[in-house]
């Protein structure tokens, strides 16, 4: 096992890294930005290294400092959370160049399913069903035209090297492909540094349905079971739950199958998941894979009963996977609802300072969260404050704990989403698991 | 007395750490008391320090010291002379130049230079070859030219 | 010292971090001090009336208003008369005596006369015949004579 | 189900109270003193009334006046939590009395246990093992003297209607008798209402298990499986755990059969503690039974996966238990640490105003609290501040968890006992299970 572990992230992933660290037993050493010298994350690691100054791009994107860091503290690995780094396959080579254990899959599955395009066309020839589109780049504007009448209208285009719901953009009407085209093709060249897009058909009453994965890069992978992530606002995700409604023991064992498919045909090694659009007859498409942990990994803990990142870094200081398949059950119903500082009515981030904080709390509610009473919340990173998640032996228990728990949030001196979280979650449709990734439109 | 001197008055309290000024001159009095700082982020440092997990960033230079305080610009191992065997660049007391090189940060087998950032003479030298830097810490105190 | 100076420093003090200004010219003087910061739980209390859930235990009898405020001493039901089909016991404007009976708070069957803390007159009935009363609550404010 | 229910008390056990009927969709009404005003529970309540001043006398065991407060707030139930009158006969009989469902045991059976001697007498008729001592009370220093002959020394006095710790006193020399008494006979008197004695044989390397249980009140009572809480102060619980390192599964078998052979011969309804003793040797004996809900419910929440709370509102509303004894399976291990406001070394209480408070959290953290930065803890009540419970797959996972979340818990402005408990989780004696109700003394 690891002695010492440096935390490439700031905010409630990096303190779920340095909780799971801590409990190994295992050092850890927080990075933190000039604007981030007050952040929980660097008063709960073991050690701290100031790594650069307030944005992203010179602090936690900048991978030397971050290797820089890890060498002068003297860490076995580097665990990079969601975001920033996390999908870097050019720093998981420099960290295992510098002799520093990346806690993610190998580089090169990072690059291969970074890419979307490869992705597609590797899932595509192991025989399991993508979303229908294209499997090269789109060249020109002539050649979108003769995709669009293809594959019919609307379809969505996105960025090749985008993903988590970045990059993406709707065609509705033949006449807005060329100018859609010009500005994705702008906004992927900004955003990834890659240009290239692709497009798939674009389906409206549709569920996204992720299988969570765990592999020891050993040839064994096994399913953790399905994330219902159909409740999102801007393609990004705003409500989780396991298990999902829409989905029965057949159909959790096909899409496991197919998600088992994809990944051990790579020996794919630590967490991924596959993301798969679910359409009401039950057919489901792949979409695309992560290939890290995801921000929505608690309600796959809790249904489990597995620490899934626990078993992540476990299996990258190369030790054997705790469980098998047949250990994997899933119990009663967990929810997840990202509290963001946001407006709840506009969705625009709102930085300031929490002068009141009070967490519910509680059985079985988890809160993880990096805010607190007198905190500043900086206005150069993401939104996410705390993610609030319950579990309960049923879905109907579940919303009702999680109705009371955000009765009971008081988040005060900033806006945050939760009025938003709790009119979806007392909604009729919600209720029935009547969903889908356009439900969120309907209450704002 | 008008309202620019209070003005100025305010600005000053400001940005300087101060809490409170009272004036007075043949035409009138002033006293101006500053909102309080305190917050809970203060206490926190404090006992996050006591715990002895945190360890702090940097020994942080006070102003009146009156020196130029000459920061990492990077997070790696500082060295204070080009090789083992030389001499360091500067001691204390050393004169030195606005963008001489007086010590070296390596980070990822890149050797960087940092200059001095102002004329004048080395009034302190806060780190001992080897030791490990954060971004952002002070390196070297210069007393500048006069 | 005009109005307009005055208005220039109350937007000065709630700009900057300012909490106390005092200012005597050789025309006069003044002192302004901005009001205090919301304190969490002060501003908890807004959330939570906000919310709509919590109730307000009653109502708050300023010092001001010059009365003296018989409160209840007991949760229960008020009543303002002996029983439904009699008279009240007082009204606006009654002038009552230190010790006597104004109204009654039932707690558990039981009925607890409220008395008079004060010689005076009646200046509010608070509360109005079978409505709820927690304990504390004010019922009526009395005039005290002077 | 009723409709609107009163708890009937403050502080975490009102809060837990209130989440729960929250939950089950029933109105919850808070009561509180002129001190509570800012108190938690009176703002996550639907509604609140204030009943009386500071002193308990005056608010929390003020019957009438709780009473009252139930028939203007117009409240099916009222809930007593813990402490004060949880365990009066009397108040659940004037609730009956006034039309209002006590949500607790009938008022004959709390009376029974409420009486150490006459629940020693009920359950030594059923064949269960109590404790060696009298079955009467004491008359005078010369029986005291010919018992303690008898029984032999050390022993222990106890007020027959004390109770939860409270008014014990151990007898190593015969010539301390008479003064004893005489003590003990005065503060039964204080404390209880009632002067009456009565002696145990006191035992010295042994530990404190208890058992759950829970009956509907028509035959069916259950038990939830065993709470080791060895770790006390001052006869005071300090840290519980479920399931006890002591307790195998024939052992739990026979400890379950001896509790629900009590409670099953009165038909018990709710949820009760049965206190045994344990020896080195897996010998059990009855202390005493708590006819009411354990401040330590949450280890055994944890274990079973059952919402102990929900389920006693339930079967006092008249609705069957939703679980069988078939359906209760301990999973795991959860450990409960007792945050007090007190001074670490001299456990002195400790008043005043909390200027930080951040709480641990991620996975299988649970924080039953409330307080919350700025608030005010005043000098009048228990200092329970908040109780940090945990759970893992096993025992010492769920140790590590809980230092990690000890090392979280930041409190200011007040000193608290985490000190005391971070130094029993790390200690060796502690990690081997090899505790009894001696064990703290060793650490203060």
């Amino acid at each position: 096992m690891f002695t010492k572990v440096l935390v490439a992230n700031r905010g409630e992933i990096a303190i779920r890294v340095i909780r799971a660290l801590r409990e190994l037993g295992i050092r850890s050493v927080a990075v933190y930005s000039t604007a981030d010298k007050d952040a929980l994350h660097t008063r709960l690691a073991d050690e701290k290294v100031c790594i650069g100054s307030a944005q992203s791009k010179n602090s936690y994107l900048n991978a030397p400092a971050i290797i820089s860091a890890a060498q002068i503290k003297g860490v076995d690995a580097i665990h990079p959370g969601y975001g920033f780094l996390s999908e870097d396959a050019g720093f998981a080579e420099v960290c295992e160049a510098a002799g520093i254990k990346f806690i993610g899959p190998k580089p090169q599955d990072i690059e291969l399913m970074g890419n979307k395009l490869k992705a597609r066309e590797h899932v595509d020839k192991l025989g399991v069903q993508v979303m229908p589109g294209t499997f090269q780049e789109i060249e020109d504007e002539q050649h979108a035209i003769r995709i669009a009448k293809d594959i019919g209208l609307p379809l969505m285009v996105k960025a090749a090297e985008g993903g988590g719901g970045r990059g993406m953009k709707i065609i509705y009407d033949e006449d807005q492909i060329p100018t859609i085209i010009k500005i994705a093709r702008a906004e992927a060249k900004t955003a990834f540094g890659n240009a290239s897009l692709y497009m798939e058909k674009y389906f409206e009453n549709v569920r996204h349905v992720e299988i969570q994965i765990l592999g020891d890069g050993n040839g064994s992978v096994i399913s953790l079971g399905e994330r219902e992530c159909s409740i999102q606002r801007r393609h990004q995700k705003f409500i989780e739950e396991s298990p999902s409604v829409a989905v029965d023991d057949r159909l959790r064992n096909k899409m496991s199958e197919a998600a088992l498919k994809i990944t051990r045909h790579i020996n794919y090694r630590g967490v991924g998941t596959i993301e798969f659009l679910l359409d009401e007859k039950g057919k489901f498409y792949f979409m695309e894979m992560n290939t890290r942990l995801q921000v929505e990994h608690p309600v796959t803990e809790f249904v489990t009963g597995l620490d899934v990142v626990a078993e992540q870094i476990s299996i990258a200081s190369g030790q054997k996977m705790s469980v098998t398949q047949k250990d994997i059950k899933l119990k009663g119903h967990a929810i997840e609802c990202r509290i963001n500082a946001e407006d709840p009515e506009t969705l625009v981030p709102s930085a300031g300072t929490i002068r009141t904080y009070i967490q519910p709390g509680g059985p079985w509610v988890r809160v993880d969260g990096h805010v607190y009473c007198g905190y500043e919340v900086p206005p150069y990173y993401d939104s996410l404050l705390a993610k609030l998640v319950v579990w309960a032996e049923d879905r109907d228990s579940a919303i009702r704990r999680m109705q009371r728990s955000l009765d009971e949030f008081i988040i005060e001196g900033i806006k945050t989403n939760i009025p938003l979280h709790r009119k979806i979650l007392a909604s009729k449709e919600f209720l029935l698991g009547n969903i889908s990734t356009r439900f969120i439109d309907k209450f704002i | 007395m008008d309202i620019n001197t209070i003005k100025e008055l305010i600005e000053l309290i400001e940005q300087k750490d101060i809490v409170e000024i009272e004036y007075s001159t043949a035409d009138g009095k002033i006293r101006i008391v500053r909102a309080s700082r305190e917050t809970p982020l203060r206490s926190l440092a404090a006992q996050a320090d006591h715990a002895g997990r945190a360890e702090t960033a940097g020994t942080e230079i006070k102003e009146e010291e009156q020196g130029i305080s000459v920061n990492s610009p990077f997070v790696g191992t500082f060295y204070c002379a080009p090789s083992p065997s030389e001499k360091p660049f500067v001691e204390i007391g050393t004169k030195v130049k606005k963008g001489q090189t007086i010590g070296i940060v390596e980070a990822m087998k890149l050797m960087n230079a940092i200059e001095a950032d102002a004329d004048g003479s080395i009034r302190q030298v806060l780190k001992k070859d080897g030791d490990p830097v954060e971004f952002g810490e002070p390196l070297f105190i210069i007393a500048p030219e006069s």
